[in-house]
């Protein structure tokens, strides 16, 4: 079976041979075209091109862009700030890495228009620290962009005045969380708010209304603005419009990002066919949909349930391979799209390990704001690190699913969850590996790579 | 070897000498019955008793640690404590009478003394003749008599401490002690029925009772009162008890209900009188019982001291045949002593209304009637 | 409630005047006289004390020679009779059981109040004061009965601890986090 | 503080980029430890007296961030990446690759002074994993074989330094 | 024995039969009166006691027992009439036990 | 030697007697009886009545006196205030004292020969015995059944019959 | 008296309780007026709200309405409203009423939420409670017994922080018990605008630290002892002295200023050891200064009088006054009267009756000082105010006696009675006070005190009862806390015998008694009687001494009217 065929909107220029991410190479493709066009609609217009696109929210957890620019408090008298989302630190995710890397002026205009559309102040690139040659090509193509008149005083001509810059993070993965990025931003540790009040659409950066979206997000923006909200729509499912970007990595042939109509490519397909499967002699074992946090797959279980298509309710009964890559789907299933990053795991891999792994990650990425996250992720970072190099006692899975359980649900931002979400999964769906860990300690063979 | 050169002394000598006699021998005797009181009680307990003092000299002497161990020291340590600890007087008591009591409970214990004989020895006109210090006709009724003061120190201690419990000892002690002297007198008289045979001078004398036991070989005479009257004997035994205040008849003392009965505010050296003084009583009373119903000094029925003496070839030297006497004599006595004490653990104290139920209802009857019985008996016997 | 008449026995004539049974008892007290003696002889002899015995209340000190007690004052406040009476105060830095902080300066137990409760004990949370097995208290004078801290530990000494917790965190406080 | 002009330029432009100034405290941070390789101690007060704020509210952002270091590093900070992707692939090896090659341990500056090793969380390559940030240089799918020769390469640019700077001493002498 | 001479017997009988009397007179509690009644008692057995003594006789001796046997009646009789006064009346003073007199 | 401890005896049984009828105190009085027939006793040994004497003891100290202090006890009757003596009290007195003066200087005066002290009486048990039985053996039936009356009074007396109350 | 505005009520229903409360109370609060306690860590009631240490957390709900037509949707199972619960729980401190608003807080999710908290809470918290100097007031602890599991799942290693760091001159830190509430930082950022705390580090190794090379050294550092829910800050002075629950809590007000905070003393067995403040909503919040709360050392102080001595000689107290009032018989006339702003209005008041008595002239001593503005005034005397209520003067007092000064110069005074202040440090000189008989009454020994003829030793603050007038003519009550001294007497009776001395007829020492005189011959106070004063103190009414120029600034709740126009 032929792989599924790829429909790059986003990473149209990606891997491009030839196509540099300068200013002259974008605008010979016919860059900024659509900010000319954008700023002579009126920015209402724009907005509800947005509303009408169905457009989700690229970073994570899928929020409908139109609504979140809906929401901005325009009545304050406060200006309106604008970040952008560069802090991509979710594991498994390295989407936006490419597009600020190879396409900045892509975002950029993305992030010009969406800023137009919203009377936006000021905007912002909150950058990863880890990216400093990314910040470096943000900030050389804002200054040709402001050269060029495209960013900065009367835009195109307009009287529409607004300026970018780039901020860059230093290695917090809570600068992901909208309201600890706009913290992290105002010069503070990174601490998301509690919401409410502090919901970023009405007190937001210096206390005013701010929008706050993804790289990926802005970029669809931008093409949604030039095609239309309507064809927008007839990309992927519907309520899943647009492309998607799945970052594949782990224990695949052919790891890496591909881009495809949202809902049109199974995991399977996706797996199997795009990435070439399991690496050789080996097979799948679990695969992660959505960044690090994601609920995990195990393959071979079975997804039964009804679901929606069009009016009616089917019954479906999909195994990993059936499960259509798209929000809506992965939801149903019990767990989530994410931000694409689909990280696969075969048959050597020790599942105690991996959250071990993934533990290690998020006690050490923990703002330590609020108690349930903070105590929580260490301890359970603490009992798989036990478990992997001390005693594992029998009682570690029920007590790690227990620690677990008393976070989600209770935290200021949605860390909780996220921390949470992996130790949930993984016992619940390799319970037996967790149980019998001390036992299969003794007589494991040495993994093929270490994990903690 | 003979007792004449002492009844050579002229009276102002003896009568002093007697009763200087009756002292020291009383009182050590009294101390040791305490001594014996507690080592018996402790030996029925289960317990070894007092055992530990000594004094830091004697400590050297070897040997001295078995009499330590039997509490021999004890002894002296009680009674240097008694003589020497403070001697309270409480505040609300009268006081003349209050130190009167335990002067007059020691004048009848130690003045019966007089006319029990101890033993017998065969003087230089070859007559069995008692060892007594006051050889009266009316032997027993003196004892009687003399005893029956006694009560009166109980009454005074008890009055004179001015306080409820002794009071109410007092009264107990006073009506029980007048209820079983009945008894008690009925008791002797079949034995006194039988030596005092028709023709005789009739007598009370305890000399002349023994006498009536001392046949030799099987005889009638040589069987002990004990035996031919024991209901008398029973009678007697139990009448005693309540005489001496021994459980279980302490109706004056019982520690149970009134503290310390009689002599609960009393402490010390009176304290200890009290106690010498009924320790007195028991020992003759044991002793009265032993010559009337239990052969005196004779060592078996049957063998009469004169005969043991002749064996032994002490017939002629009065002193060893006397002491030998005394010796069998005091045995029996201690043996009786010593069913005193087992008595008083064994049995649980009467309850008063009890005690003057036995009194009056069961002991005062089964007196009369065994007097009419041994009155008719030996009536016929002697027909 | 029912009422279930019991009819007795009538008693026999010889029961009735009681000699059997006083002759009974005779006879018991006789076997007793002669029995072995059931006494220990004290001072000689001492009594095996058994386990759980509430003694005189004590201090103890752990097996490396730290004193357990960290005056929280929790017996202080239990003790129904008020015969304990501690004056906390602060270890210094350089002391060898400086991680624990906190030591009694005076701890003073009066054993003319003491009851030998036990509650001390039970309350304690640093497992730091028992009950022992010393049961003779004497003295002269009354100052002689409070047992001041040096006596208490004198009279306590070293308990064999297992779980040494003050060591583990001294040993955590060495060894540092393990990020 | 010993900050180059350029750098105390660039501090004052990017103070200009917010309208709030304590903003500004990512940026300053970043700048200082380009330029000193690391934040010393008075760090916190220079940028709080540049910010008009209390220097505990700077050094509360310094530690929470676990790229700014406040002790100075070896020339060559080696970063790689620990989480789940890279690990899967060999993560782990390619770290005690590194750490076997410059005989030190991570978090720690090589005996020689010439790099620092440090595990860090994810690196946002996880498609190329296991990858590893040498200063500002990603380098992808850094096997253990890759590892050698990277470290060769600065080891031989170290040899190179060295023999420079011994030349340039002994010119000087 | 030989006893100073009957005189004196008789004077020391008359003498304590005469305190015996004034004590049945003068005192107003009844058992003081009792036992001066017992006094009066014994004044006589030991004035026939004498008697007997100097008559050469036991009659006098006889006549005594009669007497004690008589008087230990009469005490108990007394002394349960007394307390059944004492029941009844609360009090053993002859002046207030005068119901019939008033 | 005889007349100087009869003279003792005298001396004390008197001031004994005179302790009964002038002591306040009931129990004295009482305690005072009792030394007073201590001294009768002793005057009757000394009159060769050993037997009456000790039976003189047994009977009144050990037994009446007892009994005396024993019912003062029980009724708790302490000597009431002692009232000035009344007009009958002081005529009776002064009748006593006059007819005990009179008879003691008539006894006293009359020191006439002494009689022949005559041996004493048969000491032994046996003599008096022999007299009650025989000579006296009616007197004796009368006391015993007065004694038997007085037990059955004294009984009636102080027990409590039902339906009897009215003859207390 | 201002009316105060009424606020908008808004109904909410707090575990099925209905309840009206001010638009803008959080959860926390309305539960507790429906006397539900919402247990929580971070929030205090005068700080800022940041919600995260998650105890509050509570279901809440809104009464449905269809979103079309706005209607109320009904639940046909009750017949009420339809209540849409929010699945997730919300935390209770940063959720204010609205109007509907349903809170549970008993539900077995809240329960589960609690006892999570709790134990994350507990897993890196030292359970030292034997040592810990908060046993006994730990909010830690509290909440344990209610939600805690009784023992630990916790076996790997507890976090090492830094131990007893000292955070300040007067608060150490225990940063292994810090549950990072940050309640201390918040407090010295918001009140005592001392910004120098804050966390460092991240997730569960956070600490809590002040800037290295700063200290909290402020005058109200000890407030963050206060708030501190566990026992990671503890006062230095306080620290491992005494079990709180030993100790007994006295209401008393603070003398350092005319503030008059609202202060708690702590004594066991006749011994301060520490006090703390009161909450007192219209004085000081929750807060006092650490400068107030030193004042107990004064009660133990190694320079206390406590023997009565006249003419240097140790006297009794009748013969003191006895000696006093001849004092006076000779210098009649020719007498003043010190009184004292650190009296009570008691005192004063028979401070006043004594120099009515003396027909003596009467002033004050004013200690100014410098206001911060927060509960440090800079009138020191704690009860100015008061002498002027009382009418035991009618104008300011001043710093310095130079009147009085001059009267003794002339001769025209030739006994001064000084009710424990000291002469010299208001201005007289040694030589004047050698001229001038002195009837010293006070607590402390002073060169006053020295010179005096007659020396009466009297009670401090914390051994009497009594009222003070604070700057917002505010009269509040404190209470004897410990017995006093032997030797020493209390200020009332002296005055009272004093007074008597000299012929006038007073109230007997007794506070009631006092307070049923100065009700009837003090207008002002007509209505007050010592027992019923309110713990919050009442408000007198201060139109007759409103133009005077009080020497106050601006402190917390209070604004000088005066000197605001005097400035204008």
């Amino acid at each position: 079976m032929p792989a599924p065929q790829q429909r790059r909107i986003i990473f149209a220029h990606i891997d491009e041979p030839g196509y540099t991410n300068d200013l002259p190479c974008y605008l010979k493709h016919g860059g900024y075209e659509v900010l000319k066009k954008a700023v002579t609609r009126p920015p209402q217009e724009l907005i509800d091109e947005v509303k009408k696109s169905g457009l989700r929210g690229r970073g994570g957890a899928g929020f409908p862009c139109g609504v979140k620019w809906g929401l901005v408090d325009r009545k304050s008298g406060k200006p309106i700030y604008l970040i952008v989302n560069a802090d991509e630190s979710e594991p498994g995710t390295f989407k936006d890495r490419y597009i600020m890397h190879q396409d900045p002026h892509q975002l950029i205009e993305g992030t010009m228009i969406s800023c137009f559309a919203n009377n936006v102040k000021q905007a912002y690139i909150y950058i990863r620290g880890e990216m400093p040659h990314g910040a470096r090509i943000l900030e050389q193509a804002l200054a040709e962009a402001r050269a060029a008149g495209f960013v900065g005083q009367n835009i195109c001509g307009t009287n529409y005045s607004c300026d970018i810059f780039v901020h860059r993070g230093a290695g917090a993965y809570i600068c992901g969380e909208e309201t600890g990025l706009i913290e992290s931003l105002e010069g503070k540790r990174a601490n998301p708010r509690i919401k409410p009040p502090y919901f970023p659409a009405v007190l937001g950066l210096y206390q005013c209304p701010t929008i706050v979206n993804n790289v990926e997000t802005l970029c669809h923006v931008k093409y949604i603005v030039e095609h239309g909200g309507d064809a927008f729509t007839k990309i992927g499912t519907p309520n899943n419009t647009g492309t998607r970007i799945f970052c594949v990595s782990g224990h695949v042939q052919r790891p890496g990002y591909y881009e495809f109509e949202a809902g049109k490519i199974t995991m399977g397909e996706l797996l199997n066919e795009v990435c070439g499967g399991p690496l050789p002699g080996r097979k799948f074992k679990a695969v992660i949909p959505g960044g690090s946090s994601a609920k995990i797959m195990r393959f071979g279980e079975r997804y039964k349930g009804k679901r929606k298509v069009g009016a009616d309710m089917v019954d479906y009964d999909w195994g990993v391979e059936d499960v259509p890559m798209d929000f809506d789907s992965l939801g149903m299933i019990g767990t989530m799209g994410g931000s694409g990053g689909v990280i696969v795991m075969d048959d050597t891999v020790n599942m105690v390990e991996a959250l071990a792994n993934i533990n290690a990650f998020y006690s050490h990425e923990s703002c330590g704001q609020c108690t349930p996250c903070r105590e929580g992720s260490l301890w359970m970072k603490k009992i798989t690190t036990r478990m992997v190099h001390g005693e594992a006692r029998t009682e570690d899975a029920a007590l790690l699913k227990s620690v677990a359980d008393q976070i989600p649900g209770r935290t200021i931002c949605a860390f909780g969850e996220a921390c949470s979400w992996p130790t949930q999964s993984f016992i619940a769906k390799f319970g037996d590996e967790f149980k019998g860990y001390a036992e299969a300690k003794k007589t494991a063979q040495p993994a093929a790579h270490e994990l903690v | 070897m003979d007792f004449s050169f002492y009844f050579n002394f002229p009276l102002w000598v003896r009568l002093p000498l007697q009763g200087l006699a009756v002292i020291l021998v009383l009182f050590p005797l009294a101390a040791a019955c305490s001594m014996a009181e507690r080592k018996i009680s402790a030996w029925m307990q289960n317990r070894p008793g007092p055992n530990r003092t000594i004094a830091p000299i004697i400590a050297w002497i070897p040997g001295m640690g078995i009499l330590q161990r039997l509490g021999i020291f004890q002894l002296a340590a009680d009674g240097g404590k008694f003589t020497f600890k403070e001697d309270p007087v409480p505040g609300h008591v009268n006081k003349f009478y209050f130190i009167l009591a335990p002067i007059i409970a020691m004048i009848p214990a130690l003045t019966t003394v007089a006319v029990v004989p101890f033993g017998a020895y065969i003087s230089s006109a070859g007559q069995l003749t008692p060892v007594i210090l006051a050889d009266v006709d009316v032997g027993l009724l003196a004892v009687f008599a003399v005893s029956s003061l006694g009560v009166y120190s109980v009454i005074l201690a008890g009055w004179a401490s001015n306080s409820k419990y002794p009071f109410l000892g007092s009264v107990r002690a006073s009506a029980q002690l007048i209820s079983y002297e009945l008894s008690m007198t009925l008791s002797v008289l079949p034995v006194f029925l039988w030596i005092n045979t028709p023709g005789s001078h009739g007598t009370l004398n305890l000399f002349d009772v023994v006498a009536m036991q001392s046949g030799v070989g099987l005889r009638w005479d040589s069987v002990w009162f004990g035996f031919t009257m024991p209901v008398s004997a029973f009678i007697f035994l139990v009448a005693l008890f309540a005489e001496t205040n021994r459980q279980p008849f302490d109706m004056p003392e019982s520690e149970a209900d009134l503290v310390g009965g009689f002599h609960t505010e009393y402490g010390a050296f009176k304290w200890s009188l009290f106690f010498v003084a009924e320790y007195c009583h028991m020992i003759v009373g044991s002793g009265v019982f032993v010559l009337l119903f239990l052969g005196g000094w004779n060592p078996l029925p049957g063998l009469p001291l004169h005969l043991l003496a002749g064996w032994l070839h002490l017939a002629g030297t009065p002193l060893l045949m006397g002491a030998l006497g005394i010796a069998i004599f005091l045995g029996k006595v201690a043996a009786f002593i010593f069913f005193f004490m087992w008595v008083r653990w064994t049995l649980p104290r009467f309850r008063y209304d009890q005690v003057m139920n036995i009194g009056w209802k069961k002991l005062l009857p089964l007196a009369i009637a065994n007097l009419i019985f041994y009155a008719l008996a030996i009536a016929l016997i002697q027909k | 409630m029912a009422v279930i008449p019991v009819s007795r026995q009538p008693l026999t004539l010889l029961e009735r005047t009681y000699l059997p049974q006083i002759a009974g008892g005779l006879k018991t007290t006789l076997k007793h006289f002669f029995s072995p003696k059931d006494t220990m002889e004290y001072p000689e002899e001492r009594p095996a004390i058994p386990a759980g015995y509430r003694g005189v209340p004590t201090l103890v000190f752990d097996p490396h020679g730290r004193e357990k007690c960290v005056s929280c004052q929790l017996c202080e406040f239990v003790c129904p009779p008020k015969a304990i009476r501690i004056t906390p105060g602060a270890i210094t830095p350089d002391d060898p059981a400086a991680h624990v902080e906190k030591r009694p300066q005076e701890f003073e137990i009066d054993m003319l109040r003491c009851i030998y409760c036990g509650l001390c004990q039970e309350v304690c949370p640093e497992e730091a004061i028992f009950l022992q097995t010393q049961y003779s208290t004497t003295g002269h004078t009354r100052a002689d009965f409070v047992n001041n801290k040096q006596k208490l530990y004198e009279l306590g000494g070293t308990l064999p601890d297992a779980h040494f917790k003050w060591d583990k965190k001294k040993a955590a406080e060495e060894g540092g986090n393990a990020h | 503080m010993n900050l180059q002009p350029a750098t105390l330029q660039k501090i004052d432009e990017v103070i200009t980029h917010y309208p709030v100034k304590r903003s500004a405290t990512l940026p300053l941070l970043h700048l200082i430890q380009e330029d000193i390789g690391y934040l010393p101690e008075r760090t916190e007060e220079w940028v709080a007296a540049k910010l008009s704020l209390e220097p505990i509210n700077v050094y509360e952002v310094i530690t929470f961030y676990p790229m700014f270091r406040r002790k100075p590093i070896g020339r060559r900070h080696i970063k790689v990446c620990r989480t789940l992707s890279c690990a899967l692939v060999g993560g782990y090896k390619t770290c005690a690759q590194f750490e076997q090659e410059f005989n030190t341990h991570r978090g720690e500056v090589s005996p020689d002074g010439e790099v620092t090793i440090d595990f860090v969380e994810c690196l946002a390559s996880c498609g190329t994993a296991p990858v590893v940030l040498i200063d500002d240089d990603l380098h992808e799918k850094v096997d253990c074989a890759k590892a050698k020769a990277l470290s060769a390469k600065i080891k031989a640019e170290a040899g190179a330094r060295k023999q420079e700077s011994g030349i340039q001493n002994q010119t000087q002498h | 024995m030989i006893p100073a001479s009957l005189n004196a017997c008789l004077v020391l009988s008359a003498v304590l039969f005469a305190i015996g009397f004034l004590g049945v007179l003068v005192r107003r509690n009844t058992l003081i009166i009792y036992m001066c009644l017992e006094l009066m008692l014994v004044a006589s057995t030991l004035a026939l006691v004498a008697f007997s003594r100097y008559n050469g006789t036991l009659d006098g001796n006889v006549f005594v027992f009669f007497i004690l046997t008589v008087a230990a009646a009469e005490v108990a009789v007394g002394l349960a009439i007394i307390v059944a006064l004492f029941r009844k009346r609360q009090t053993v003073q002859v002046e207030l036990l005068n119901q019939l007199k008033d | 030697m005889d007349n100087l401890l009869f003279n003792l005896f005298a001396v004390f049984t008197v001031a004994c007697a005179l302790g009964v009828v002038f002591n306040r105190n009931t129990v004295a009085a009482a305690l005072c009886l009792l030394l007073c027939l201590v001294g009768v006793a002793g005057l009757f040994a000394l009159l060769d009545a050993t037997l009456l004497a000790f039976v003189l003891v047994f009977v009144y100290a050990g037994a009446v006196v007892a009994l005396f202090l024993f019912i003062i006890m029980l009724l708790d009757a302490q000597g009431g205030t002692r009232r000035p003596f009344g007009r009958m009290a002081i005529a009776a007195g002064v009748l006593a004292a006059g007819l005990l003066a009179t008879g003691v200087i008539l006894l006293a005066g009359a020191t006439g020969p002494a009689a022949p002290l005559p041996a004493s009486p048969d000491n032994t048990l046996a003599a008096p015995a022999q007299l009650l039985f025989t000579q006296y053996l009616l007197p004796l039936q009368v006391v015993g059944f007065l004694l038997l009356i007085a037990m059955l009074g004294v009984i009636v007396l102080s027990k409590r019959f039902e339906g009897l109350e009215d003859i207390k | 008296m201002i009316a105060p505005t009424k606020p908008d009520l808004v109904t909410v229903n707090i575990d099925g309780k209905e309840i009206a409360v001010p638009k803008g109370t959080n959860v926390i609060e309305a539960a507790r007026l429906v006397g539900v306690d919402v247990p929580h860590y971070c929030y205090h009631p005068k700080l800022t709200v940041v919600g995260n240490c998650r105890m509050c957390l509570v279901e809440m709900g809104m009464p449905a309405v269809d979103p079309a037509t706005k209607a109320p949707v009904m639940d046909p199972a009750t017949g009420k409203q339809k209540i849409n619960w929010i699945p997730r729980p919300q935390i209770g401190c940063g959720t204010t009423a609205s109007p509907g608003l349903h809170i549970r807080t008993q539900t077995p999710q809240i329960k589960d939420c609690r006892e999570g908290v709790m134990e994350f809470l507990l897993i890196n918290h030292p359970l030292d409670c034997p040592i810990c100097d908060q046993a006994g007031e730990c909010k830690l602890q509290e909440q344990a017994t209610g939600y805690g599991r009784g023992y630990s799942r916790f076996i790997e290693q507890k976090n090492v922080k830094p131990k007893r760091t000292q955070l300040g001159p007067r608060v150490t830190l225990d940063d292994e018990r810090c549950i990072l509430c940050s309640r201390c930082i918040r407090f010295s950022k918001e009140v005592a605008k001392d910004d120098v705390l804050g966390f460092i580090d991240r997730g569960s190794h956070s600490t809590l630290t002040c800037y290295p090379g700063k200290q909290l050294a402020n005058n109200y550092s000890l407030n963050t002892v206060d708030i501190c829910p566990v026992g990671a800050l503890t006062s230095t002075d306080f620290r491992f002295k005494m079990r709180v629950w030993f100790l007994k809590q006295t209401n008393s007000i603070d003398t350092e200023s005319s503030v008059g905070a609202n202060t708690v003393v702590w004594s066991r067995e006749g011994q301060i050891y520490r006090i703390t403040p009161r909450q007192n909503d219209e004085v000081n919040d929750t807060w006092m200064a650490d400068s107030g709360r030193e004042l107990y050392k004064q009660v133990r102080a190694a320079d206390r009088l406590t023997v009565i001595k006249v003419g240097n000689l140790d006297s009794t107290l009748d013969m003191a006054v006895k000696a006093a009032g001849e004092i006076f018989k000779a210098s009649a006339g020719a007498i003043a009267v010190v009184g004292s702003g650190r009296n009570s209005v008691e005192e004063q008041f028979l401070t006043k009756k004594l120099a009515e008595a003396l027909k003596a002239s009467t002033q004050l001593v004013s200690r100014a000082g410098t206001g911060d503005k927060i509960l440090v005034s800079a009138d020191r005397n704690p009860n100015t105010r008061g002498a002027l209520v009382t009418g035991l003067i009618s104008a300011l007092p001043t710093q310095q006696l130079t009147g009085l000064a001059a009267a003794i110069d002339a001769g025209q005074i030739k006994t001064v009675v000084s009710i424990g202040e000291d002469l010299t440090a208001a201005g007289l000189t040694a030589a004047q006070l050698a001229k001038i008989s002195i009837v010293y009454l006070g607590t402390h020994v002073n060169a006053t005190s020295t010179a005096a003829k007659v020396v009466l030793p009297t009670y401090t603050v914390f051994e009497k009862s009594g009222t003070f007038v604070n700057q917002q003519f505010r009269i509040q009550k404190f209470a004897k806390a410990v017995p006093a001294p032997a030797g020493a007497t209390d200020d009332l009776v002296i005055l009272a015998k004093l007074a008597t001395a000299t012929g006038a007829t007073v109230p007997t020492a007794d506070l009631a008694a006092v307070w049923k005189t100065i009700a009837a011959e003090i207008p002002a106070l007509g209505t007050i009687s010592f027992n019923n004063l309110p713990d919050t103190g009442l408000l007198l009414d201060q139109t007759p001494w409103a133009t005077l120029p009080f020497v106050e600034g601006e402190t917390l709740h209070f604004k000088p009217a005066a000197s605001a126009e005097t400035r204008s």
